[in-house]
């Protein structure tokens, strides 16, 4: 090895020490219109299998629902693919290049995985719009934040979102004060903040009025397409609203597919009736 | 049962309750109502001794039971499910549940059978960690926790949130027939219409901080609903 | 800047105190406003812990470490500063080597060894107070943040690592002195250390340094730097859900805290005239954290205000109440968490609803 | 001002509060006799006290306070080396006056302090010679706390033994951290070290608290002094009395005073001390009558310059000789080291020393070691015409000097 | 009787060696006389003569002078010159004449001087006390005098000891004697016999045996002789080698098990409740300070005080505790940081309060009689019976406070409070009460840790600071909220510093430690036993 190249190597910040290097190396490729695949995910706690052999693929722009019993895995899966959890065996892959399972959670997150978790979890020592600048989309490199300023564009987007989550009284308001379903529809602003190409939302809108949850609802189609959406709810009504006629719905029981398909087919899976939804 | 009135509450400089005027009468399904952040997860919190009132009064059973500690409170015979369930995240399910014992008579302290019967999942998941429970376990659980005290007056904040829907409908029936079979009296916040519509007797209508409608629910019709409930 | 009360009546301060204190310095030592230089070094000293103290908050207050071991990067500092002094001594040693210090004359080293050399230059040590403890910082945080290591276990990590340093130190086998540290210092840059003007110089040093820490500090956390660090500090895997490299975050601001820190050692080292492995003692380290908390976490101002107000607490208590001034901090303390949970400058800020 | 001023620079706090505390109260009683006999120079005498809180850059801060803001006239004060080389550059600039009672490793000679504390000249070679010649040790241990003072004091012995033919094998040196508690493996090392057919002794250098936990483990393991005697340089009366001592009766000490020295001096001192401290229970200890020679020293010899002036009575301190606590005289020598007695002691049931071997006259204390290869030239004499505390006979230079 | 012959024998032998100082033999009376002026005189020469006069003359006063002398309980009285035993050395105390037996009462403590010895003499006692005790019955008293003989070996006794060998019956003693024979016949021995000799000591882990031996190798001219004492002695090393680990092994519990016990009671306070409690170091001060002050209560049973300091440290420092955390930490709760600063703040005003109480200096506490001592497993391994009974306790105050916590309710309420104190205040747990009780129980435990640690170090202001530290680490090593994690962290930590500092020196095996703590935390963050599940994880 040449003295030279032993200096480029040392020069080049990207690789001295692995965690300088910028993240999202690989590139995204959906050619085969596939967003996300998760090929015999299993995991399992302390002996209790969580999720079996699972296998998912969302299409790009899909919006998908999920629904299954509680226990049935829904969150532990978006726990793996957003890094939280390791699998025990199986793959995912983000694109054709991607691999989930190689990168950690800052990694995912900036290849364009967004979640909403299932219990509201937003900053709570912030206010509602710090909040939503720190989600805002934008390279996330140290020195990148430290000069970072709104721009008039950032700004007005920023507008647009409280006014969407309707907090729009409430710019300055510390998120730790807010109401749980405040707490819900900031977690979703931050979400469209984000604009990750690939948004998880769980559960959301445990704590929402009924008219709230026909906004929620509109707002996540209008999300699809651009977007691809993985809805994990147990309010029918909102899932039926979203499933529209020809949506793709996932049935999931204990981690693994149960059926899957439009929302008619899977509403009648003798099945699914039984473990799920009731008479 | 429960008499509330004139209650007022701030957080901090701000005034979160105003006035509120509530009675729960003994035996039946009070549902408190409303849109986000107007204030009734407060007001059960006041009604449980979490937040300090600034003025009205909270009587149960003709008690002031604004003299009364917070731990005394399930002694007197309330139940609480919380929103967001504040399971104890290390303990195990089944130390969930004993947690409530020591409120109880001696000789009577013991997780009642009937709460498996109610929550197989409980059973079957004893011991394992509170926290590692899905969201809907742990909803389950802390129905199951605020039953091991043996109330008379249940109170629980939207407790069917992220729970399946054939366990929403049997969280449903069981309101029923704890109200109807063991005569518990039960206030219950809940968001969702068809639900509350399906278990409560009477309403309240919070706005703003205020009490803005009450009756049996029966009356509560479309036009209440799109003042108050919608967006 | 704009809404920063505090920072400013500190900055004006310290500006104030920069042209006050030589004036008043020089004024013959019977009038009324005379300030003896003792009393200068003595607030010049107050200056370098509170410049310590800022350090500390800005990990603490704003990312949330507690850190128990700043009290190290300090010392390092000192450390550096203090071997550029002790080759300045040059032959006017007791032994007269004209390169070997005392200590190590007395116990038999033979020629300087290899992490003495380029200290008897002055850019070299200045840089070295910045790097040594830079380049610890950096690597113990790079391995503690990459593992996830938080909470009460980093604490104790600082805790430990910052012990280990005070025993590796007490060793004379180290080649700093042992025990006895390094003292006995005659000049700096060519000013002799004994002369007020030498003094008054050190005190503006300090002065200033602290005034730019302090800007700098303010500048991070204005920045969206600083709120994710306050992200970091409140919810730290939803940070890293959102994309944000939380290890690069805290390593970058524990490092510049750590620089900080070595900045203050060094300029507390010609001020005091001794540097001692004592000073990696963890309990000092401690006593910093307290020291923040006493002025108000989180400020920055406060941090200097706490560390001010404890020090000459401590100068004041043990020459009036030498035998019970323990009695006075220690109650100070305890009064302060439970009257003041906001810390002594929480009395000036408004309350923040939280 | 109608008093003049002593400074006392003790720590009332912190590690070292344990062994200082004692002396501040030593000079409160010392200052207290003196203004009975009608103080100094018809004024009466005020003590300064204040507490560096075992913190050494906390000395300097405070000595400097001392000397420039209360103007005493001399301070009495410190108890480890490093305190002392904290305060000697203040001492220095400030041209004060520093009384320093402890036993030290030497190597220094300022003009500004008198050092009233045995050099290891007056401490640990007639221990080791004591050793050697009455109780036939052939083999060595030495254990010491690591900083200055052991590691010195070690070296010096260890040129001593060897150049006295004992061999390297025979040596065994070891060095603990400062509060070291767990002695067991240390102990249990001595004890295989000692059970290879030599008769074996221990030296130690072991500081402070360190002491305690190993004296126990000496107890627990059944070393007694018959067997493996240990002779100690830093556990005097005071270090004792937190010891239970019925397992180490016979274990040694070396001093320039014990409290069970019988004399008339030492008897009234005694008595005046457990009149002041309210207290009959209390000890004295070396420490204490070296203030108490200091003190003694510093009166005469203000009254013989008829001034408080530091430089006055600097020049008048040397040669100044006034009674000890052992029936004899203590001298100001010119390198500002004093001419002391030495004195071997065991350790009795109750906490006292019984003396078993004294030199037969004063040993005069030696600044700068014989035995150390960079201070066998320097010597020190603060009269005129040289008055330089290092100079070095070789190359005829007087180094090191601050004023 | 063999045993009396063999004493006889013994005491024989020790006669002809004592020859040439031998006075003239005399009335009982005129020896005693002779030998009471000469131990009243000032030069310990004068009182080693007494002393050989006194064993010579087989006076029957002889053992009882020595034990005197031993335990400084014998004085002369200065005005009448006569010797009397004194076991409580104060006015008004009773003086007993050892030549009549009569009684007196100490007027002037003046009056009567104690006779002092200094090592020679101490040891010429004991060799003689031994000597004299080869004439008992007693089996162990005979052991020890064939095993104090070892190490000086010549001809004479050589001989003594194969007469003595023949007639001994106890197989235990005739092993040791055998050796000794082996010892004294080595240097002299012709070809076979030498080898015999070699076999024997090759057998015996006596440091005399192998200093034999060594001295043998070095000085036979017989290479095969010197390859077969150098064998066996490698084969002695061998064996030492292995008693040495299973020593540091031992000294590595029992280092391991006060860090247990210092940290035991953070576990409760710091780990449970979650109040970094810095003045968990003073609360185990207090209870040193208690077994102090229960000595000096009951100063003439020292060996029930211990046992009575117990309870008492606990509830002394139980009850500092409830007060701290009624009187401070009750109003922090939720602010776990805050807890240090007060924390820090209360243990400066109770060092500062023993310091003014007690004064800066340390206190002595004594370590009674049944707890000192050494349990010999064989000549190169013995275990100190302090450390045993402490490696003991501590396991038992692990086990006990681990019923605490796992078998009774407030277990389960203190940690329902710390996870979620509003919600375990709405089911009904009495949050104060039990904080309260759980931060008595914590700091009881500490109080009980005094009682141990002031067993083995300092009793003083400062000895909560030295623990506090090393507190905090073990605690933290083995996992917060994690009692076993404690216990093994504790464990862990002393075994590998004991291990360590053999080789690397004490200051540096320190240091290896806690770099090895850096490293272990970066290998899991979260301590040796960590809380696992979503909840822990965040
Ligand atoms: N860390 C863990 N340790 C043990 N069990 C776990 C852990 N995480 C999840 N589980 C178990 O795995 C199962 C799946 O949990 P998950 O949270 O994914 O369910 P879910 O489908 O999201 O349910 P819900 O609709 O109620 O939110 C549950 O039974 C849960 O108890
Ligand atoms: N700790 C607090 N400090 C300040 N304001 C608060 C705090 N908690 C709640 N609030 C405010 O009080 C109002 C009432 O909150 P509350 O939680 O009672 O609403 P809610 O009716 O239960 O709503 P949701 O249906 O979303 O649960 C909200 O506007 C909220 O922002
Ligand atoms: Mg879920
Ligand atoms: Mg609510």
């Amino acid at each position: 090895m040449s003295l030279q190249s032993t200096m480029a190597e040392v020069l080049d910040r990207d690789h001295v020490f692995s965690f300088m290097a910028p993240q999202s190396a690989a590139n995204l490729n959906v050619e085969k219109n596939v967003l996300l695949y998760l090929e015999g995910i299993s995991v399992s706690f302390d002996g209790f299998k969580a999720i079996n052999d699972l296998n998912l693929y969302i299409n790009d722009g899909e919006l998908r629902c999920i629904i299954g019993p509680n226990g049935a895995g829904k969150t532990t899966m978006m726990d793996i693919i957003t890094g939280k959890t390791r699998p025990d065996s199986g793959a995912a892959w983000f694109g054709q290049t991607i691999n989930l399972l190689d990168m950690d959670e800052p990694a995912i997150a900036q290849a364009g995985i967004g979640r909403k978790f299932q219990k509201p979890t937003v900053f709570e020592y912030l206010t509602v719009f710090e909040n939503l600048e720190l989600a805002m989309a934008g390279d996330r490199a140290v020195l990148r934040i430290l000069g970072a300023r709104i721009s008039g564009e950032q700004r007005d987007r920023l507008d647009e979102v409280i006014d969407l989550i309707g907090l729009k009284e409430l710019p300055q308001m510390r998120a730790g004060s807010l109401s749980h379903g405040q707490k819900q529809w900031l977690e979703i602003g931050m979400l469209l903040m984000q604009q990750p190409r690939l948004l998880l939302v769980d559960e959301p809108v445990a704590g929402m009025t009924h008219q709230e949850m026909d906004r929620t609802a509109e707002l996540l189609t209008s999300l699809a397409g651009k977007h691809s959406v993985v809805v994990v709810e147990h309010d029918m009504d909102f899932v039926r609203s979203l499933a529209g006629k020809d949506r793709t719905v996932t049935v999931l029981h204990q981690g693994s597919v149960l059926a899957e398909g439009r929302m008619e087919q899977v509403q009648n899976n003798r099945k699914v009736v039984e473990v799920y939804l009731g008479e | 049962m429960l008499e509330i009135q004139g209650l007022n509450q701030y957080y901090g400089q701000s005034h979160t309750l105003w006035d509120v005027e509530l009675s729960v009468p003994a035996g039946e399904c009070t549902v408190l109502m409303g849109r986000n952040g107007v204030g009734k997860t407060t007001l059960l919190q006041c009604i449980m001794g979490h937040h300090s009132v600034k003025s009205g009064s909270v009587q149960f059973k003709g008690e002031d039971l604004l003299k009364k500690s917070v731990e005394q409170r399930p002694r007197v015979g309330i139940g609480y499910v919380p929103q967001g369930r504040q399971i104890f995240p290390l303990l195990t399910v089944e130390e969930n549940l004993q947690i409530g014992l020591p409120v109880l008579p001696r000789g009577k302290r013991r997780i009642p059978d009937f709460i498996f019967d109610l929550f197989p999942v409980l059973a079957e998941m004893m011991k394992r960690r509170g926290g590692d429970l899905s969201g809907g376990q742990q909803q389950q659980l802390a129905i199951g926790r605020a039953l091991v005290v043996d109330p008379q007056l249940l109170i629980l904040d939207e407790p069917t949130e992220g729970i399946q829907p054939n366990v929403v409908q049997e969280i449903g029936d069981i309101i029923r027939r704890l109200n109807r079979e063991m005569d518990l009296t039960v206030l219950l916040v809940e968001q969702k219409l068809p639900f509350a519509r399906k278990v409560g007797d009477r309403f309240c209508i919070l706005d703003r901080g205020r009490a803005v409608a009450k009756g049996a629910m029966a009356e509560l019709d479309d036009q209440l609903v799109k003042e108050y409930l919608t967006v | 800047m704009k809404d920063d009360r505090g920072g400013q009546i500190l900055l004006a301060l310290l500006a104030l105190s920069i042209v006050l204190v030589p004036i008043l310095n020089s004024l013959p030592p019977d009038s009324a406003l005379y300030l003896p230089t003792y009393t200068v070094t003595l607030i010049g000293k107050y200056l370098t812990l509170a410049l310590l103290a800022v350090a500390v908050d800005l990990v603490w207050g704003y990312l949330g470490i507690l850190t128990l071991g700043h009290g190290a990067f300090f010392a390092l500092g000192g450390y550096a500063m203090g071997m550029y002094l002790m080759r300045q001594i040059g032959d006017r040693g007791v032994y007269g080597n004209p390169e070997l210090p005392d200590f190590m004359v007395f116990l038999n080293w033979q020629e300087l060894p290899w992490f003495w050399q380029g200290f008897d230059q002055f850019w070299f040590a200045a840089i070295m107070v910045m790097l040594a403890p830079g380049v610890l910082a950096f690597v113990f945080g790079a391995l503690a943040f990459r593992s996830r290591v938080s909470g009460v276990y980093l604490s104790i990590i600082t805790q430990a690592l910052t012990f280990a340093l005070m025993l590796a130190f007490y060793r004379n086998e180290m080649g700093f002195g042992g025990n006895n540290g390094l003292t006995d210092f005659k000049d700096l840059l060519g000013f002799s250390l004994q002369s007020d003007s030498t003094r008054i110089g050190l005190f503006i040093a300090s002065a200033l340094a602290l005034a730019f820490a302090y800007l700098l500090c303010r500048y991070l956390m204005q920045s969206r730097l600083g709120r994710v660090c306050v992200a970091v500090r409140d919810a730290e895997s939803r940070a890293r859900f959102m994309g944000y490299r939380v290890e690069n975050v805290k390593l970058w601001i524990f490092t510049i805290s750590a620089m900080i820190a070595g900045v203050a050692g060094a300029l507390y080292v010609p001020q005091v005239g001794i540097i001692n492995p004592n000073e990696f003692s963890p309990l000092n380290s401690i006593e910093v954290v307290v020291w923040v908390a006493v002025g108000g976490r989180a400020t920055l101002y406060g941090a200097v205000v706490g560390a001010l107000v404890i020090n000459y607490a401590k100068s004041y208590f043990t020459a009036e109440l030498p035998d019970i001034w323990l009695f006075a901090l220690g109650g100070l303390f305890v009064l302060v968490t439970l009257l003041l949970p906001r810390g002594i400058t929480g009395l000036l800020r408004p309350k923040e609803a939280v | 001002a109608d008093t003049i001023k002593v400074g006392v620079l003790h720590s009332l706090s912190g590690t070292m509060a344990i062994s200082e505390t004692t002396l501040k109260d030593t000079m409160l009683m010392l200052i207290d006799e003196q203004n009975k006999k009608g103080g100094l120079l018809g004024k009466q005498l005020e003590a300064v006290v204040v507490d560096p809180a075992s913190n050494w850059p906390l000395f300097a801060e405070k000595a400097r306070e001392l000397i420039e803001k209360d103007k005493v006239s001399a301070v009495f004060g410190c108890w480890t080396s490093v305190s002392r080389k904290s305060v000697l550059p203040v001492f220095e600039e400030l041209n004060s006056i520093l009384f320093y009672p402890v036993q030290y490793e030497g190597e220094e000679s300022s003009k500004n302090v008198f050092y009233t504390g045995a050099a290891p000249n007056q401490q640990a070679i007639p221990a080791v010679d004591y050793l050697k010649e009455e109780l036939g040790v052939e083999r060595w241990v030495l254990a010491g706390t690591d900083y200055v003072y052991p590691r010195t004091t070690n070296k010096i012995l260890e040129a001593y033994l060897k150049s006295m033919g004992v061999a390297e094998e025979d040596i065994m040196i070891n060095y603990t951290p400062f509060g070291h508690s767990d002695w067991q493996s240390i102990v249990s090392d001595i004890k295989k070290f000692g059970a290879e057919g030599k008769k074996t002794a221990v030296v130690s250098t072991i500081n402070g608290d360190a002491n305690v936990p190993f004296y126990k483990e000496l107890g627990a393991q059944g070393v007694t002094a018959d067997d493996i005697p240990v002779v100690a340089f830093s556990v005097g009366e005071e270090e004792l009395a937190g010891i239970d001592t019925a397992p180490l009766v016979g274990h040694l000490a070396a001093w320039n005073y014990f409290m069970s020295v019988d004399s008339e001096q030492n008897d009234e001192f005694i008595e005046s001390w457990h009149e002041f401290i309210k207290n009959e229970e209390r000890v004295t200890n070396d420490p204490m009558e070296a203030h108490y020679i200091g003190f003694n020293m510093w009166v005469e010899a203000v009254k013989k310059a008829g001034t408080t002036d530091p430089t006055a009575v600097q020049d008048a301190l040397i040669g100044v000789a006034v009674p000890n606590l052992t029936g004899g005289y203590a001298t100001m020598m010119p390198n500002h080291h004093i001419a002391k007695p030495v004195l071997i002691g065991e350790i009795q049931d109750d906490g006292q020393f019984a003396v078993v071997s004294s030199t037969p006259g004063t040993v005069v204390g030696d600044a700068w070691s014989d035995y150390l290869e960079g201070s066998k030239d320097i010597v020190s004499d603060w009269r005129a015409p040289l008055s330089c505390g290092n100079y070095n006979v070789k190359t005829g230079k007087c180094s090191g000097q601050n004023f | 009787m063999t045993v009396r012959t063999f004493g006889a024998l013994c005491l024989l032998s020790l006669l002809l060696l004592l020859a040439p100082l031998r006075a003239m033999a005399a009335s009982e009376e005129e020896v005693y006389s002779q030998a009471a002026e000469l131990l009243m005189s000032r030069g310990f020469d004068e009182k080693g003569q007494a002393i050989q006069l006194l064993a010579e003359n087989d006076h029957p006063q002889t053992p009882q002078i020595l034990t005197l002398l031993m335990d400084s309980r014998l004085y002369y009285n200065k005005d009448d010159d006569r010797l009397y035993q004194i076991d409580d050395y104060d006015r008004g105390k009773p003086a007993i004449s050892i030549a009549s037996g009569d009684q007196i009462v100490i007027e002037k403590k003046r009056d009567f001087k104690k006779i002092t010895l200094n090592n020679q003499l101490r040891s010429q006692v004991r060799q003689i006390q031994a000597e004299l005790g080869l004439k008992a019955a007693d089996l162990s008293r005979r052991l020890a005098a064939v095993r104090a003989m070892l190490g000086s070996m010549d001809s004479e006794t050589l001989s003594l000891m194969r007469k003595a060998y023949a007639e001994e019956q106890s197989a235990a003693v005739r092993d040791v004697m055998q050796i000794a024979i082996a010892i004294g016949e080595l240097p002299g021995a012709d070809e076979a016999r030498a080898r015999d000799a070699i076999d024997t000591l090759a057998g015996s882990l006596e440091p005399d045996a192998r200093n034999a031996l060594s001295q043998y190798a070095a000085a036979t001219d017989s290479k095969s002789l010197k390859s077969a004492a150098e064998k066996a002695l490698a084969d002695i090393e061998q064996r030492a080698s292995f008693y040495g680990g299973i020593e540091t092994l031992y000294f590595g519990l029992s280092l391991g098990s006060v860090l247990v016990l210092a940290g035991i009671g953070l576990a409760i306070t710091f780990g449970v409740m979650g109040v970094i409690n810095m003045a968990h170091g003073e609360l185990i001060m207090l209870g040193a300070y208690t077994t102090y002050v229960i000595q000096q209560l009951m100063p003439n049973h020292i060996g029930i005080s211990i046992i009575v300091a117990i309870p008492c440290a606990f509830l002394v420092s139980a009850l500092v505790g409830i007060a701290i955390e009624r009187g401070v930490i009750r109003f922090l709760y939720g602010r776990p940081l805050e807890t240090l600063l007060a924390t820090f703040g209360i243990s400066l005003v109770l060092q500062q309060a023993v310091r003014t109480i007690f004064s800066p200096l340390n206190r002595s506490v004594e370590t009674p009689e049944w707890m000192s001592g050494l349990i010999e497993i064989n000549p190169v391994l013995s275990l100190t019976t302090s450390r045993l009974y402490i490696i003991v306790f501590c396991l038992m105050v692990f086990f006990a406070l681990l019923l605490v916590l796992k078998r009774t309710s407030l277990g389960l309420q203190v940690r329902a409070v710390s996870q979620n104190r509003a919600m375990a205040r709405a089911m009904g747990v009495r949050s104060e009460w039990v904080d309260a009780l759980t931060f008595g129980l914590g700091s009881g435990v500490a109080g009980v840790a005094g009682v141990a640690l002031s067993q083995l170090t300092n009793v003083g202001p400062n000895l909560g600071q030295s623990y506090i530290i090393d507190s905090f680490m073990v605690v933290v090593f083995g996992g917060v909220g994690n009692l076993w994690g404690t216990l093994v962290a504790g464990l862990s930590l002393g075994v590998a510093n004991k291990v360590l500092e053999p080789w690397a020196g004490a200051v540096l095996a320190k240091i290896l430690v806690l770099v090895f703590i850096i490293l272990f935390i970066q290998k899991r963050p979260r301590g040796l036993f960590p809380q696992r599940g979503r909840a822990a994880e965040g």
